[in-house]
Formats: C-alpha cells, sequence, structure tokens
C-alpha cells in the first residue's frame, strides 16, 4: 500500500496551495518528473534525495516552491527538507550559468596542480569557485575526485571530461567550448 | 537483570537497559554532559561525556553507551579532563560567545563546563563569524552567535512538541539551526510557539525576547516533566 | 625582601577592571606595603619603565598603540597578567571583529552616527590607527596568568594578588575564581 | 534461471566467440572514455563492415584494463591461423596485442593489420611489469568482458557461484568459507568478512526498534558501499563499470548468508556511468531470474535497489550512509549498536565494500583454501589500487596482499616521472598517512601499514616525489576533511577547523613552536574523541608527516608569534561624503 499525497492547504499562510502554485505544478511537465520518483518510493521519506536529484535535475537547481512541494508530498517536515538538500554538495539552491565547468581538486589533480588550473580560470572568467559569471554563461565549481586520476589534473566542461589540464591552457580549451556551443546555436 | 560494575573503582550495580550515564547518576558520579538533556534521546555528539572503559581502546559516550557485566569504568582521568577542556575550549573559540553581555550569563552550561574544565583562557584562536540574531518572533529570539549546535531544540520541537519546525541546515562549521525553509522564526508556519525549544537551550542562544543580561534561566528540566507526564503518566512535580 | 614592581596597564577596554581593583578598597593600603606602582593608569608615568615583577594587562589589543605597548611589557615584565575578559578573550572590545575590519567600525562611530560633520579623524596623533581584529593578548605575546571576569571581583583580584606578593602561584579553580562575565 | 539454463547460456556464448577470429576490447572506463574510446569502437565496427571482416571479428566495449596513464587502450586478442603470427604468439592458439593512444582514425590501420603484423607505433608491450607483477581476482574480468551484457558475465562463469550457493550450501556453510578464507573488509578498516556476516546472520530483527518503511518487506539488509569518496581513489568505480554483475552475485551470496531479501547498492552521483551500468545489470539480472523471487528456482528471494549519494564524504561511514539511505542529512551515529545488529531503519544490516563483495564469487567457486593461499598470514587475497601521482604509469592495480611498497612504484608504477626522486606515498586517503622511503620494503598488508601510521584504506595510492611539500600535503587533507565534516561532534566540526588554521599559519611562516604543539594536542584529542571514522582519522595526515617529515614543519616555525595584524591606513580611507551618501542613516 502507498500513501497518496496530502490534500493541498492543510498549511496555513505563506506554505498555502494557491491556485497559481497548483497551475506550476500542472503547467510545468517537469514535476511529472519528480512526481514519478516520489511514486516509485510509495511517497515515503526514505524517496527524499532521490526526489532532490531529480529536482535537480529537471530544474538545474532546488527552489523554495519545489522544496516544499516535495515536502508536502513526501509528508516531512520543511526544516528536514531544507536540512537535506543543503547538506549534500551537489545540491544547488542558486540557479546555475548556462554552462558548467567543475575543477577536480582530488588529491591527484592537487599534487598536479589542480590550484593553479582553478586560479587561472577564476582570473581569466573573474569569478570565484562556486560563483556564476556576471552575464550567467559560466559556473565554476570545484570537486572532491571524479576518479580520472590517470588524467590528472582533470576539469569537465557541462559534463566532458577534459584531462592533462596545464593551467596556461585551462581558460582557453574553455573558450573554445564556449564558441562552439554558442556557435552552434 | 542487573548488572555489576564499578565506575571510578567504586562497585555499583544498575539495570541491563541503563546507560553508563544513567547508572553513574544513581551512585551520585557527576560526568559532565553538554548535549544530553532528561526527557530527549541521547545523540552522542558533544563528547564532554566520554568514559574509559577498560579493555576498550575507544573511547565511549556514557549517554549512549549500555552498561555491561563487569565493566570498569573511569569517567575523570586525567586524560579525559584535558580533552573535555580542550572541547570546551573549542566551542569558545568558534563562535561569538561573550559571557558579559549573555542573557544566559550566570545560568549557561556552557559558561559552568567552561569552570567545570578549568578553562582560564582559551588557546585556539577565535573565529569570529558573522552570524545573525533572529527576533522576528513575539516572545522568542535565537542568537545564533552563542549557539553550539547540541541540537537540543531540534529535539525537544520534534520529540516532545511533534512539530519539527527546527532542524540543521548545512553542514560542519558552517551548521545552522533553522526554523521550516530558513524562514524567520517570526514567519514560521509550523512553530506553535511553545518555548520547548527555549528551555531545551544550554547556553544563550535561545531565549524570551524581553530578556537581558544574566536574565533568562531556561526550563529544561520541564521537558522531563513533560515526557514523563505524557508518555508514563507520572507527573512529577 | 623588596617590594614587588607592579603595574597595570589600560589597553582596549573599559576600565572596569581597574573601577574593580580600586574596589579592593583598604585592602590596597596593604597592597601598597608588598608592591611598589611603576606604572599604571593610577600613577603619572609616561613611558613603561624596565625590571617589572608583575604586570595586569586591562584591554584587548585593538590598536597600533597597545601593539606598540604590549610588546614593551613583555619585554619588561617578568609575569604578565591578563587581566579581565578583554584581555583574556576579547569579550566586548573584539565584539566588532565579526564585522569584518576596522573601517565599518570608525564609520560607524565618526560618519553614520554624526549629524554634523561626520569625519574620521585621520591626521597623525589623534586616534590611534586601529588594526583590522582585535585580539586577546595572549594571541601577540606570551601570558603567563589569566584573570577571567568582568570585570574579575575584586575578591578574585586579591586571591591572585595576595598569592603572588607570597610567591605561590594562584590557585586558579572554581567558580569564584575561573566565572567569565 | 536455473544451473542447467545457466550453463547452457555459458556454452552458447562461448561457443559463439569462438566463431570469431578476432575480438577488439576497447576500453570504455571513465578515463578512456573521456578520451573518447566510444568513437574509437564505433570507427573499429565502421572499418570491419567496410572491409567485410564483420562476420569475422567482433568490437566490445570493455571496462578498465588498468594501465589509465597510455589511454585510450585497445586490446586484440586473436585466434592464430597463420604460420608467420603463431611464431610471435605466446600460446600456439591466442595472440594478444594492446595498442595504447588509440585515435578514432587509427581504426583502419588497425583492422588491416588483424591478420598481419601488429601496427608497431601503437604497440604496447603486454609482459611489461605493469602487467605481469599483478594478481588478477576482482579485475579478472575487466577489459574482457562488455559490462552491459550478462551473456559475457555468464559465459566467463558468472552467476555460478551463486547457484552453488542456492542449491548445495546452508547459509551458515557459506560464512564458514567466507570465514576460512580470510577475506577482511576492503573499504579500509579491514574487519573480517565472515565475522561480520555471522554477526548479522545471528541478529535478532526484534532486539531493537525498528521503522521499515511500507512496500518493504525484508527484516534485514545488504548494503554495498560504493560511495567512493577518497580523492584518488577509483577502484570501486572500475569495478562497477566494468564488472556490475559480479557486485550483485557477491550481494546476492551475502544476503542468502545473513537472511536478508533486500540490498541497496549506494553509489557516488559522481559515477554516473557506473550508476548507468549497475541498472542495467539490475534490469539484466532480473530478467534472467537471477534477482527477484525465486531465484534460480529457489524459494530465494533478493531485490537490488540504488541510492545515490550527493556529495558528502562522511556517507562512507556506515551509519551516515544508512541515514543517508533513510533519506536524511548524512550524519552518522554512536556504534554500537552496530549496523549489523541495528542498522537501516532499525535492522539488522550487512555493509560491504564494492571490492569485498566482489571478491565473494570467487571465493565460492574456487574454496576458501585458493583465497587463503595468496597473500599474507593475515591479510589474504589480493587488493585494489588506484596508482597515481609523480609515477610513470597511472591507472588501477590488483596485486597480492604483502608485495612491497617498492615492486608497486618502482616495477609495476614503472618509477617517478619526470626524472625526480622518490619522497613518499600515501596511502588511505584523507584518513591514511604518507610513507617515506625508508619503508619502501614493507609488506603492503593491513598491520604493516597501520604500523607505519597509515591505513590500507580504500586503495588509493598517490606517490609524491622530491618535489612535494609535506606540510602543504597536511594542510591539503585537512582541508578536505574541515569541508566534509558533518557538523555533528564538536572535536570534529570545530577541531579540523583550528588544525587547518595552524597548518596554514605555518605555511604562512606566522607560526610558533607553540602553536606545533597545540597543533599536536589537537590531533591527539581530535583523533581520540570524534564520534566518528572521520573525525578520528583526520588528523592522520598530519600526525604521519610530523613522524616522518618533522623538519620540514620545524624549518618553518622556527618565528616568533606573528598574529596576523593589518593596520588600518587613515589616508586610504575615502573622506568624500557623496560617496557615503548611499548608506542607510543609523537613526531616525
Amino acid at each position: 500500500m502507498t500513501r497518496t499525497p496530502t490534500t493541498p492547504g492543510l498549511l496555513t499562510g505563506n506554505d498555502a496551495v494557491t491556485a497559481t502554485s497548483t497551475d506550476r505544478l500542472v503547467s510545468d511537465k517537469r514535476y511529472k518528473i519528480i512526481e514519478a520518483t516520489m511514486r516509485r518510493y510509495g511517497y515515503q521519506g526514505h524517496g527524499l534525495i532521490e526526489a532532490l536529484h531529480s529536482a535537480q535535475e529537471a530544474f538545474g537547481y532546488l527552489d523554495d516552491f519545489t522544496l516544499k512541494h516535495i515536502a508536502r508530498t513526501l509528508h516531512l517536515p520543511p526544516s528536514k527538507v531544507f536540512g537535506v538538500a543543503t547538506f549534500y554538495n551537489l545540491f544547488t539552491l542558486k540557479p546555475q550559468g548556462a554552462h558548467t565547468c567543475v575543477v577536480c581538486l582530488g588529491t591527484a589533480c592537487y599534487i598536479k596542480g589542480a590550484r593553479e588550473v582553478l586560479a587561472a580560470i577564476e582570473d581569466e572568467y573573474d569569478v570565484k569557485a562556486g560563483g556564476t559569471t556576471r552575464d550567467n554563461q559560466l559556473s565554476l565549481l570545484t570537486a572532491r575526485c571524479f576518479g580520472s586520476c590517470a588524467l590528472a589534473p582533470v576539469i569537465t566542461f557541462d559534463g566532458e571530461t577534459i584531462g592533462k589540464v596545464a593551467p596556461t591552457a585551462a581558460a582557453q580549451q574553455i573558450a573554445q567550448r564556449l564558441a562552439a556551443v554558442q556557435q552552434a546555436r | 537483570m542487573p548488572r555489576t560494575l564499578t565506575i571510578n573503582g567504586q562497585e555499583i550495580s544498575a539495570r541491563n537497559d541503563q546507560t553508563i550515564l544513567e547508572a553513574a547518576r544513581d551512585a551520585h558520579i557527576h560526568i559532565p554532559v553538554l548535549c544530553h538533556l532528561d526527557g530527549l534521546t541521547d545523540v552522542g555528539a558533544c563528547r564532554m561525556c566520554l568514559v574509559e572503559v577498560a579493555g576498550s581502546n575507544k573511547l565511549l559516550p556514557a549517554c549512549t553507551t549500555r552498561v555491561q557485566e563487569g565493566m570498569e569504568v573511569r569517567t575523570d582521568t586525567q586524560r579525559l579532563r584535558a580533552y573535555r577542556r580542550q572541547i570546551i575550549e573549542l566551542l569558545f573559540a568558534e563562535r561569538n560567545h561573550v559571557c558579559a553581555v549573555c542573557v544566559a550569563n550566570g545560568h549557561c552550561e556552557l559558561q559552568n563546563l567552561g569552570i567545570e574544565v578549568g578553562m582560564d583562557h582559551v588557546r585556539y584562536d577565535y573565529i569570529f563569524p558573522k552570524l545573525g540574531v533572529d527576533l522576528s518572533h513575539e516572545r522568542f529570539g535565537m542568537d545564533h552567535n552563542r549557539c553550539i549546535l547540541c541540537t537540543r531544540c531540534v529535539r525537544a520541537c520534534d520529540q516532545l512538541e511533534g512539530a519539527h519546525t527546527i532542524d540543521v541546515m548545512g553542514r560542519g562549521a558552517k551548521s545552522l539551526i533553522i526554523r521550516d525553509m530558513n524562514v524567520p522564526w517570526g514567519e514560521s508556519t509550523t512553530c506553535t510557539s511553545c518555548g520547548k525549544c527555549v528551555m531545551a537551550c544550554p547556553t544563550g542562544a535561545l531565549f524570551k525576547q524581553g530578556s537581558t543580561v544574566a536574565e533568562m534561566v531556561h526550563d529544561a528540566e520541564k521537558l522531563a516533566f513533560l515526557k514523563a507526564a505524557r508518555e508514563r503518566k507520572v507527573w512529577n512535580v | 625582601m623588596g617590594k614587588l614592581r607592579f603595574a597595570t596597564v589600560w589597553m582596549g577596554g573599559c576600565s572596569g577592571c581597574h573601577m574593580s581593583f580600586l574596589d579592593l578598597d583598604e585592602w590596597l593600603f596593604d597592597l601598597a606595603e608588598a608592591v611598589e606602582v611603576v606604572y599604571s593608569p593610577v600613577a603619572d608615568v609616561k613611558t613603561f619603565p624596565e625590571n617589572v615583577d608583575v604586570t595586569l594587562v586591562e584591554g584587548a589589543i585593538a590598536n597600533q598603540d597597545h601593539l606598540e605597548l604590549i610588546h614593551a611589557i613583555r619585554k619588561h615584565s617578568r609575569l604578565v597578567v591578563s587581566f579581565g575578559d578583554c584581555a583574556v578573550t576579547g569579550n566586548v572590545t573584539a565584539m566588532r571583529n565579526p564585522l569584518g575590519g576596522a573601517e565599518v567600525v570608525l564609520d560607524r562611530a565618526y560618519q553614520d552616527a554624526q549629524l554634523l560633520h561626520p569625519q574620521v579623524p585621520h591626521d597623525d596623533g589623534i586616534v590611534p590607527p586601529l588594526i583590522d581584529q582585535v585580539l586577546p593578548v595572549h594571541a601577540v605575546i606570551p601570558v603567563d596568568l589569566y584573570i577571567p571576569g568582568c570585570p574579575p571581583p575584586a575578591k578574585r583580584i586579591r586571591a591572585v594578588l595576595q598569592a603572588l606578593i607570597e610567591g605561590k602561584p594562584p590557585e586558579m579553580i572554581g567558580r569564584e575564581m575561573l566565572k567569565f562575565g | 534461471m536455473n544451473l542447467e539454463e545457466l550453463n547452457a547460456t555459458a556454452t552458447s556464448e562461448r561457443l559463439a566467440r569462438t566463431k570469431k577470429r578476432h575480438h577488439l576490447y576497447v576500453c570504455v572506463g571513465t578515463a578512456c572514455q573521456a578520451l573518447n574510446s566510444e568513437q574509437i569502437a564505433k570507427a573499429l565496427q565502421a572499418e570491419l563492415k567496410q572491409r567485410g571482416q564483420a562476420a569475422d571479428a567482433e568490437v566490445k566495449c570493455v571496462g578498465c584494463p588498468g594501465l589509465c596513464s597510455l589511454g585510450p587502450l585497445v586490446e586484440i586478442e586473436s585466434q592464430v591461423n597463420g604460420q608467420a603470427a603463431a611464431a610471435e604468439a605466446k600460446d600456439d592458439r591466442r595472440r594478444s596485442i594492446l595498442y595504447q593512444f588509440v585515435k578514432p582514425e587509427d581504426a583502419g590501420e588497425i583492422v588491416a593489420h588483424l591478420d598481419g603484423e601488429p601496427v608497431k607505433r601503437l604497440e604496447t608491450p603486454l609482459d611489461q611489469p605493469f602487467f605481469t607483477r599483478q594478481t588478477k581476482i576482482v579485475l579478472e574480468h575487466c577489459g574482457k568482458i562488455d559490462p552491459e551484457r550478462i551473456e559475457d558475465y555468464i559465459a566467463v562463469g558468472g552467476y555460478q557461484a551463486l547457484l552453488k550457493v542456492l542449491t548445495e550450501m546452508t547459509p551458515q556453510q557459506v560464512i564458514d568459507e567466507i570465514t576460512r578464507s580470510g577475506l577482511r573488509g576492503r573499504g579500509g578498516a579491514g574487519f573480517p568478512t565472515g565475522l561480520k556476516w555471522g554477526t548479522v546472520a545471528k541478529s535478532d530483527p526484534n532486539a531493537y526498534p525498528t521503522h521499515v518503511p511500507e512496500g518493504i518487506q525484508s527484516r534485514k539488509f545488504v548494503i554495498c558501499n560504493g560511495d567512493e569518496g577518497d580523492p584518488g581513489a577509483f577502484m570501486d568505480r572500475s569495478v562497477m563499470e566494468g564488472d556490475p554483475h559480479r557486485i550483485l552475485e557477491g550481494m546476492a551470496i551475502a544476503a542468502y548468508a545473513v537472511g536478508a531479501n533486500q540490498g541497496f547498492i549506494y553509489v557516488r552521483a559522481e559515477y554516473p556511468l557506473a550508476v548507468k551500468r549497475l541498472r542495467t545489470a539490475i534490469r539484466q539480472a532480473q530478467r534472467a531470474g537471477l534477482l527477484g523471487s525465486g531465484i534460480g528456482g529457489t524459494a530465494f528471494s533478493f531485490n537490488v535497489d540504488i541510492r545515490l549519494g550527493a556529495g558528502a564524504f562522511v556517507c562512507g561511514e556506515e551509519t551516515a550512509l544508512i541515514a543517508s539511505i533513510e533519506g536524511g542529512r548524512g550524519v552518522p551515529r554512536p556504534r554500537p549498536p552496530f549496523p549489523a545488529e541495528s542498522g537501516l531503519w532499525g535492522c539488522p544490516t550487512l555493509i560491504n565494500n564494492v571490492e569485498t563483495l566482489a571478491n565473494v564469487p570467487p571465493i565460492i567457486m574456487k574454496g576458501a583454501d585458493w583465497f587463503a593461499g595468496i597473500g599474507t598470514e593475515k591479510s589474504k587475497g589480493t587488493k585494489v589500487f588506484a596508482l597515481t601521482g609523480q609515477v610513470k604509469n597511472t591507472g588501477l592495480i590488483e596485486v597480492p596482499m604483502g608485495i612491497s611498497l617498492r615492486e608497486i612504484v618502482f616495477d609495476i608504477g614503472g618509477g617517478i616521472s619526470g626524472g625526480r626522486q622518490f619522497k613518499a606515498v600515501q596511502t588511505g586517503g584523507p584518513s591514511g598517512g604518507c610513507i617515506p622511503a625508508q619503508f619502501l620494503d614493507m609488506p603492503v598488508d593491513y598491520e604493516s601499514l597501520a604500523k607505519v601510521g597509515s591505513i590500507m584504506g580504500s586503495g588509493g595510492m598517490i606517490v609524491m616525489d622530491d618535489s612535494t611539500d609535506m606540510v602543504e600535503v597536511a594542510r591539503f587533507f585537512m582541508e578536505f576533511c574541515m569541508d566534509e565534516s558533518c557538523g555533528k561532534c564538536i572535536p570534529c566540526r570545530a577541531g579540523t577547523v583550528q588544525m587547518h588554521r595552524i597548518l596554514t599559519r605555518i605555511q604562512e611562516g606566522r607560526a610558533t613552536r607553540r602553536d606545533l604543539h597545540i597543533l599536536e594536542e589537537l590531533c591527539d584529542m581530535v583523533k581520540h574523541t570524534s564520534l566518528c571514522g572521520l573525525g578520528q582519522s583526520a588528523p592522520n595526515p598530519v600526525i604521519s608527516t610530523l613522524r616522518y617529515f618533522r623538519e620540514e614543519y620545524e624549518r618553518k616555525v622556527n618565528g616568533e608569534q606573528k598574529p596576523e595584524v593589518r593596520i588600518q591606513k587613515p589616508e586610504s580611507r575615502s573622506q568624500n561624503p557623496e560617496a557615503r551618501s548611499q548608506r542607510p542613516a543609523i537613526s531616525s
């Protein structure tokens, strides 16, 4: 037996499910994907992290509305959902740039100069690790280890792995890819 | 079935479902605690109640470790005393604890432990994080500068009030006590304003609005009373 | 045995510790028998003397003057005592630290809070330049003894001084001797 | 699928294989895939078709054969029929050739040379020490089978062990066999696996309060810990990517032994390829009746679900991992009770690491004595290491326990790259230590590594040359632990922050001897008072570098107390009132 989602409107005040928010759940098809994930776990609390993964994948980040929706559907306290969403590094509550570059700072990459690679990219794009460029084109993140240590130092651009990156060439390699994507568009 | 064990060389007997902490208290042996609060489940987080147990190469938290037959427990060795002082110093360095201007001055478990462990100064760097004070609730306030993340408020809200308004966000040194989705306390839609979190707080982090220096006396015993009354229908007045 | 050469210093604090020291009342006469006050806000001495036996330092290290003086104190004192919470922890004086650097404090004091002619004094010799982060004394120099309290009660000060005069280490244990705040 | 059907599938698969004269194995592990190896596979396929050799040769996308630094790798295995080739071949029926740094455009040349001389410019010898000095148990199929085909796994004997266990052995016999083999946990601590299985098997699911969610019938659980979080370690990833069925089989055998009907594989979300291949493998195994209800026609039922991590190193700790599977913050809790008595949802739970479980099927098939014959007295079998850092051959290796560090670094690893000198090897990741040159001849086993202040760990092995600053290494790992501390217990949460500050101060030349003393005191306290393994081992990199490279610290702390003091410069301040007009008024 699986539980069904709570009837809307149980919580009052700013948590109330208003007409507009119901509209958003219906009109934005991406909520169907999250819904499917939560259904797979019988709308039970242990599906929370999987639901957050789906939401993050669908929207690129987790906004308050989506977190509240997940809390309500899984019958969880909002504070718990927020606590979980902020505990894990892979979840982000802020919208990301159009493209993402991740610099691996794992040990193998670190001793092969990953810090210099990061600094070079930060310099070139005037963005700190964890931030997004002012034109919202590039988010720069760091990771603990992709497990591609043989290619150290490693960065990824939109999921594509780029290995043996030299600090001097890193920014250029990203620029090439950014240009390629823009041209394709 | 009763268990016989020794604590600091003193032979005592305890029930088999008792923790070392409970057995020690029954025998009037003091073990310092901080994240433990009667009436709430234990999490073993503050490490103040760590004790030495013969035959174990690890120090064990008295609050979560059950007694065993023949256990030889030491609660007050030089090594434990040194560790406890270091832990308390770490807490004082971590956030902005200024006893002189604190509502809980004179009624603070952290301050008392500082005295107990003999802390005359803090050897570590003060971190001086920039943290906020939430005064949005009409009756209560929260000063994150004085929070030690013991989660007693989280547990009181979840286990005794049942609202689970409070939880922890982030992790590591960036952990923060939150209400709902990190909203100002006054805007929480789940908070019942029952005040149990304030009773549970060991420091001046949670307080009644209007309290000034040294005026905030927490009422932590109420929570054990409440638990006994609710769950066992026993009113220990 | 000669008298102890005794100094008290007032740095980044409110002088409350010195007030508490004065609360020793008639015991101050006994103290005067045992020590010679060679430097103190209550004595008119301009430079920190040499060969001091005991120096009580009230207040945290908050500006350049403090920084220079504290090194002189360490150099010329046998025993440096952090006297009161500001010296021991930074206390109220250090409450500006979370705000960031010195500028925030100066702006608040000399600009934002002034309705007429807001201006930060910047000519030499008017206000000593602040250091960015207020520090407890032991973060700058080695300290030999700590007397917590805001202020330390007169009884606590007396217990410490009595022991020092008798040449014994003071027993800093228990609520009477160790309570902060 | 019962044993008969399994055997039939295996036979027909093998027969199909013999019909192809050439087998082209293209590595599609993460490292090679990043270098476009899937394109190589496509190009080879196209080339074969174009030359009309498609019926004669087969291209297989396989898991990691190990030598990642030479990737992308393509291995060609051929049946030899010509005289000329036979002279070169190691045996008279087959010959193997390994090509390194392959590009898609090399496909034509490779295919053209299938029957003749190998392409010399791409060839790298298979008889180099990197390959010959290894002993492969866990990785025996990695690089040889297509991880996305269950038939490939069955063809090499897959699922035989599971059906043997289900039809011929009692759970106790399985536990006895594992105990006798001497297998120890490969996740780091080296706890005897048989003992753990025995405890879970004996544990009463009703001894502790439980809160199992609706819809889950099992009252005991098996968890495969694939949260390989150590930076510089990718052993488990390679096994999950290269031989996923092996893990499922190991889990099913464990489940049978302890009496569990539900399993979970907890995998880092950073390993999307591993997740995909495990999902495929689970689906295939369910369809084949090797997972699910009534496995192999017996009464035994076992299901496996995948749970994704979300970027928290602490979740490698078993109680934190459990909290995460339950959908919560990955925060550890004090043990006892151990998960074996009260774990997932309060039920007895067996947690084994990927590599541990991958060792199980061969132990069942070849026997405990065979396994116990490999390795040292107290450390049996092999260990997989991810060999990285300043060493010539980086990649994945599997060696018998007891091999010396020197053999690993200099024979298999080919020595230090860039003509520099060896300085240390770091094992155990952020929980481990740095081992200096004087211990190069020490055997690699659990006890020896512990004796020199490091740990076996999950298998990261990072070689450092003489240009490495050891204080910086310690600082790097401390920063890692500080960022990854969950924040629950004070010693780890606040202690790592303070240790990191001191290490940073040392690096900035502002530390004193007193700082060094405080650092050592903190190391001792955090090690002994932290709640979980993360905190307890966080000081290890500092302790071990202090032990062997103390002079590097001493050199940097000889100065006087130098607090970081920045004095405000009045002249630099803006005195322009207009610039300040934006500020809100203090009082109204």
